[in-house]
């Protein structure tokens, strides 16, 4: 089952926690059928003037990252220095083979055009005969329009991430991403919603730690505004943050959540671990 | 194409993902059209409450996904070979070469050297291959044959990133750059900065630092010359205030408050002061506004300065005023609030504030009663940074700019109120604006 | 017709203590008038002919019972807070119109009631609307059928608006029954609550209530403080002071999610112009903080000032000024720096 | 926490200026919290089946001190209560009191 893991890249430096990052489309769009839906960051190079619509990589919360690894579906690959060995384990055959590739996408390419190129020349009626010098003409024009793709996944280290995927690795770097998160709790309140079929998405905006919504963001307005994990015991309301909150809620339609996360230590039930409570404004006062 | 009408046509509400109109973007069948150029006006408020199990709906949403997935997996990065642009990622100097430069990029980016390659930095490097501008490749450093250096994929682009701090930073960069704006990294547009210039200023420097130490130990002893008792009960039996502006003067000496630098010497003086204050804090970007005649070498003062801080991350907060103060004292940019003065004054050596405030100058200058003039100095306030908040993937701009209460008092003053005037009726001396009652 | 007062005369003073406005004018030609004038100033005073009288109720809850009182802080300065109002005490007016004791005007309170009640009729018939919506969609009928329903629905709401009529009915509650006094008169039940920050500014700054400064301050914050007792309280108080002598009016600013929001002559002359939070200068702070409140104030157009207080001494030898009741040695122990916090989107700054 | 000095400035608000009708105080036996009970002047959103008793849980905020109400006093209050919401009589330092619902678990906001 290895295969159908999502690989997410931590980008770290010493020391650091990571940033997870997805890089294909098609694992994308896999997290999202799991619910996880993450927050597109990469230029859209058909659209390369507006921040509204953007393209790989998919920037995951490590809440989300921590989710996944927790729940087998993805895994966590790192190591700044993975590209500089493979470019410079590159031999001459790996090159060949990698020239062989662009040539067959050029092939590729080149069959279809004349494809189309003759299919319009029909169309339009043009004589046999008038077709040889046309075509010339045309294989010029053809050869510097090829394309040549710059890929969203890494072709050079593909075969090293997989190796990544062990459990030794993936709780060493799971550890270490959980302690670079600002606070603890939140992967407890993270999960706890995600496992009743919320979708997240960061809520600083919203003056949140999560936005929740019931399903997909495509398709439905969020619900709540979540606040930053609680403990359930120490920590007091703050009733100042409940005032504006509250408000805030009101006139963006969502509640505004608070979830108090109980200790490591109690034996209680694990999704019974987040304690949540709905704040709304009374509509009086 | 070029870089600047392209952004024309779109709407401006699909320029920036924190719109006001909550939540994130939802209807990607716009993009196709998008990318054909034409004009779009987004839909809002087709979304629904929540799942309601119905066949209708969940068409709907098959439908949005189809839409961002056939859109995100049909825009391929990268170019014809016709225009293909070669950069070679140099992993010493973590920076890329172009040996045959070509485009209009290199208008804000990048920097030629003697042999004519085009160098780009680390940032601009995968901006341009994020765009399709360039192909990137990674120069390996024992051969000269480029034909072993392996084409790279945006994977590979963002592993190189030393830090998360470099991954964040890239991701502002390339918000404000996809807006056309121009950004320079701050630490490498100083240090561009010739150094025999920086040695001039040096002495000067020191020179100025002596002068405002001086000042400063003078004027700290004078700003809080507080000891007396406040308010003593007895001080209505001494002092009589015969106006309102004498009890709010008799009561505004109390509280010490920081004073803002209004002018070119007031802000001279505060730069050279001491600062030990923002920690590690400093400017990421200088940001231009998008323009069309900008100069590599000579581009005068940044439009702001911003930095980069990510809510998340465990080391990072939120500035504190001692870290905010020892930003304003860095700050090297063009400052909105002295465009006014540069013209009653001019200064030689500051003439690119009067540049910049030459556009607005019509607006600025236009004359307001005191009391409105007053209110716009309270509100647009005195220098300010753009600090751009991460949060997991949301890039979202806060402007922090100091402002200055305690240098103005707003009480109200019966004399200076707008005198409303009743029609053909002139008014009398001694009706002192107010308006008479009426039974 | 009750007598109109306009906002100009009847909020003519910013502050409770007045200026000596009413010496008389002198003539330099009229050595006479000099006279006169030195005799009125040297018997004139600012003092209040008696002050205002303050209790601590529930605990640290300070309050003025006097309507007289109550009034004159309103009216002067706007201090205090009404409890069974929004901010002027108008609570007895309004009952008597509702119990329909007297004819009046119609109170602020009542405006926004009738209008919620409204709001929750349109509310009403929207969400039977979703429900037919609903049905619409489980019977498969099409999604431009659906959204021409929709049309037709939102403009019968609008005309359902414009034909919202007035009801007016007056019914007296049992438990009203407690609202009269034994002489059959209705009873002022409203007193006017201040801020522990306008307690200290009308009893320390300006000498308006009836309190000592020692009895506040045990009030307060007990007998024997420590620091960390004073310290939250002190630097509200500090930038309150601040802003109330420049000139602002400075009230609560809790329904916005900060501290205090600043207005420039009082409330019923313009909305508030700033919201003003007050902080630690040396403190970091949680962004969440911030953008809550930041939100609330953007939607009302006010820009959102944060407002650093800093102490410059010692805590120890702030908390002995404290316990001395040198409250100027204390307050002017601290320095305050502003900054102003506002989103700030790119795509509207490009030129 | 101790709300007992306060129970008599909300319940005088909710009487006399949200005109609630019923209203009565309590003393809970677990949390020695007081709460009162009251019946609203109308029906305070559209999602509630009908005019209810409410329960309402007074609380001070005071800018000065942090409060005591932790998620776990909730949680006792609620089971002690047995009710779907509790709403908070915020009582202010300025004088005003501000009234909010608490739900018990994830709730979802009014659709309009």
């Amino acid at each position: 089952m290895v295969s159908s893991k999502v690989a997410i890249v931590l980008l770290q430096g010493d020391g650091e926690a990571g940033t997870p990052l997805v890089f294909d489309i098609e694992s994308i769009q896999k997290l999202r059928s799991i619910g996880v839906a993450g927050i597109l960051t990469g230029t859209l190079p058909s659209a390369t003037q507006q921040n509204a619509f953007l393209s790989v990589p998919l920037r995951l919360m490590a809440e989300e990252a921590l989710w996944l690894v927790e729940k087998q579906l993805g895994y966590l690959v790192h190591g700044d220095q993975m590209v500089h060995t493979a470019a410079g384990a590159i031999r001459a055959e790996g090159m060949k083979e990698a020239r062989d590739e662009l040539e067959r996408s050029f092939e590729a390419q080149r069959e279809f055009k004349r494809q189309q190129h003759h299919e319009k020349l029909r169309r339009l009626g043009v004589k046999d005969e008038c077709r040889a010098e046309a075509e010339t003409d045309y294989s010029r024009l053809l050869e510097s329009s090829l394309f040549v793709e710059t890929c969203d996944s890494s072709t050079l280290i593909s075969q090293r991430q997989r190796e990544f995927d062990k459990p030794e690795i993936q709780a060493r770097l799971a550890q270490q991403l959980r302690t670079g998160c600002k606070s603890q709790g939140d992967f407890h309140v993270y999960k706890t919603l995600r496992e009743q079929g919320y979708f997240l998405s960061p809520g600083s905006r919203f003056g949140g730690r999560f936005i929740a919504y019931p399903g997909d963001p495509l398709r439905y307005h969020s619900h709540m505004t979540v606040q930053p994990a609680m403990d359930y015991r120490k920590d007091p309301l703050d009733l100042l943050q409940v005032v504006s909150g509250g408000r805030l809620g009101t006139g963006v339609k969502k509640l505004w959540v608070v979830g108090g996360v109980k200790d490591n230590d109690s034996t209680e039930d694990e999704s019974e671990r987040v304690s949540f409570f709905s704040v709304e404004w009374a509509g009086f006062g | 194409m070029n870089e600047l009408d392209e952004g024309s046509f779109i709407p401006s509400s699909l320029l920036d993902s924190d719109d006001d109109a909550d939540e994130l973007p939802q209807d990607w069948s716009h993009i196709a059209k998008l990318s054909r150029g034409q004009v779009v006006v987004p839909k809002r408020g087709e979304k629904d409450y929540e799942p309601d199990g119905t066949n209708a709906q969940e068409m709907l949403l098959h439908k949005a996904k189809t839409a961002m997935f056939d859109s995100l997996s049909d825009a391929s990065r990268g170019s014809v070979v016709k225009n293909l642009i070669k950069a070679y990622y140099v992993p010493d100097l973590h920076k890329a070469c172009v040996p045959h430069p070509k485009g209009s990029f290199m208008h804000t980016m990048g920097k030629v050297d003697r042999n004519g390659s085009c160098w780009l930095s680390f940032f601009e490097f995968v901006y341009l291959a994020e765009r399709g501008t360039i192909t990137p490749y990674y120069k390996r450093k024992e051969r000269d044959d480029h034909n072993l250096d392996p084409l790279l994929g945006i994977q590979d682009l963002y592993m190189l990133f030393k830090s998360q701090k470099e991954s964040d930073e890239f991701a502002v960069y390339a918000h404000l750059k996809r807006l056309g704006f121009i950004v320079m990294q701050s630490s490498q547009n100083s240090a561009g900065a010739s150094s025999v210039e920086q040695e001039k200023d040096s002495a000067v420097q020191k020179l100025r630092l002596r002068f405002c130490q001086t000042f400063e130990s003078l004027s700290g002893s004078v700003s809080n010359p507080f000891n007396l008792p406040f308010y003593h009960p007895l001080q209505c039996h001494l002092t009589r205030y015969c106006t309102s502006a004498q009890i709010y003067e008799s009561l505004n000496k109390l509280i010490p408050y920081i004073a803002a630098p209004k002018t070119q010497e007031e802000l001279q003086k505060d730069m050279c002061t001491k600062n030990d204050s923002a920690g590690k804090w400093e400017f990421s970007f200088d940001v231009w506004k998008p323009q069309s005649n900008f100069k590599k070498k000579t581009p005068g003062l940044p439009d702001f300065q911003v930095v980069v801080f990510n809510k998340n991350s465990q080391k990072e907060n939120f500035p504190t005023y001692h870290e905010m103060r020892g930003l304003l004292k860095m700050l090297r940019c063009k400052m909105d609030f002295l465009s006014g003065q540069a013209n009653e004054q001019p200064n030689p050596t500051k003439t690119e504030e009067a540049k910049g405030g030459a556009k607005k100058k019509s607006k600025a200058n236009k004359k307001y009663p005191p009391h409105i003039e007053q209110q716009r100095r309270i509100k647009r306030g005195y220098r300010s940074f753009v600090l751009a908040t991460m949060d997991d993937g949301l890039v979202s701009f806060i402007k922090i700019t100091e402002t200055d209460f305690g240098s103005e008092n707003v009480w109200f003053k019966p004399n200076n109120a707008p005198v409303r005037k009743e029609k053909g009726k002139p008014k009398g001396s001694k009706f002192n604006g107010e308006v008479i009652e009426s039974r | 017709m009750p007598k109109y007062v306009p906002n100009a005369k009847r909020y003519k003073y910013p502050l409770p203590i007045h200026p000596l406005d009413q010496l008389p004018a002198i003539k330099p030609y009229n050595p006479i008038s000099w006279v006169y004038w030195l005799y009125c100033y040297t018997f004139s005073t600012n003092q209040l002919a008696s002050k205002i009288h303050a209790e601590f109720t529930n605990g640290k809850h300070l309050t003025v019972t006097g309507p007289e009182d109550m009034r004159y802080l309103w009216e002067n300065g706007f201090f205090g807070t009404a409890q069974l109002s929004r901010s002027e005490p108008t609570w007895k007016k309004r009952t008597m119109v509702r119990l329909g004791l007297s004819e009046g005007s119609t109170a602020l309170e009542h405006i926004t009631e009738k209008r919620r009640t409204e709001r929750l009729k349109f509310k009403q018939e929207r969400s039977r609307f979703e429900a037919i919506k609903l049905d619409m969609r489980q019977r498969g009928i099409a999604e431009d059928q659906i959204l021409a329903e929709e049309r037709a629905f939102l403009k019968s709401l609008r005309e359902m608006e414009k034909v919202f009529e007035e009801e007016g009915d007056v019914h007296l509650r049992e438990v009203d029954e407690e609202l009269f006094g034994p002489d059959e008169q209705l009873m002022d039940m409203e007193v006017l609550e201040l801020m522990p920050v306008e307690g200290i500014f009308l009893t320390f700054a300006l000498p308006v209530l009836d309190i000592t400064v020692e009895k506040l301050l045990e009030n307060l914050t007990g007998g024997e403080p420590s620091y960390a007792d004073i310290h939250e309280l002190c630097l509200k108080y500090v930038a309150y002071h601040h802003y109330r002598s420049h000139g602002w009016c400075a009230r609560s600013g809790i329904k916005f999610g900060c501290d205090f929001l600043l207005y420039r002559r009082g409330p019923p002359f313009q909305h508030a112009d700033y919201g003003v939070k007050v902080l630690e200068a040396c403190k970091p702070f949680d962004t969440t903080l911030f953008s809550g409140a930041a939100r609330v104030l953007s939607g009302a157009r006010k820009p959102f000032i944060l407002c650093y207080v800093e102490l410059q001494k010692p805590e120890s030898e702030v908390l002995e000024f404290w316990r001395q009741g040198r409250l100027d040695k204390v307050f002017c122990s601290y320095k305050v720096g502003e900054a102003s916090y506002r989103r700030w989107v790119p795509g509207k700054n490009r030129d | 926490m101790d709300n007992q000095h306060i129970v008599r400035l909300v319940r005088n608000n909710l009487v006399h200026q949200q005109l609630w009708n019923d209203v009565e105080e309590a003393k809970l036996v677990d949390t020695n919290l007081w709460v009162l009970r009251g019946l609203p002047s109308h029906k305070l959103s559209n999602d509630d089946p009908q005019l209810e008793h409410e329960w309402i849980l007074p609380v001070e905020l005071s800018q000065y001190k942090p409060g005591k109400l932790t998620l776990e006093l909730m949680d006792k209050i609620f089971s002690e209560l047995e009710c779907r919401r509790v709403t908070l009589g915020i009582a202010n330092d300025d004088g005003t009191v501000v009234y909010y619902f608490i739900y018990k678990g994830l709730h979802k906001p009014k659709r309009n």
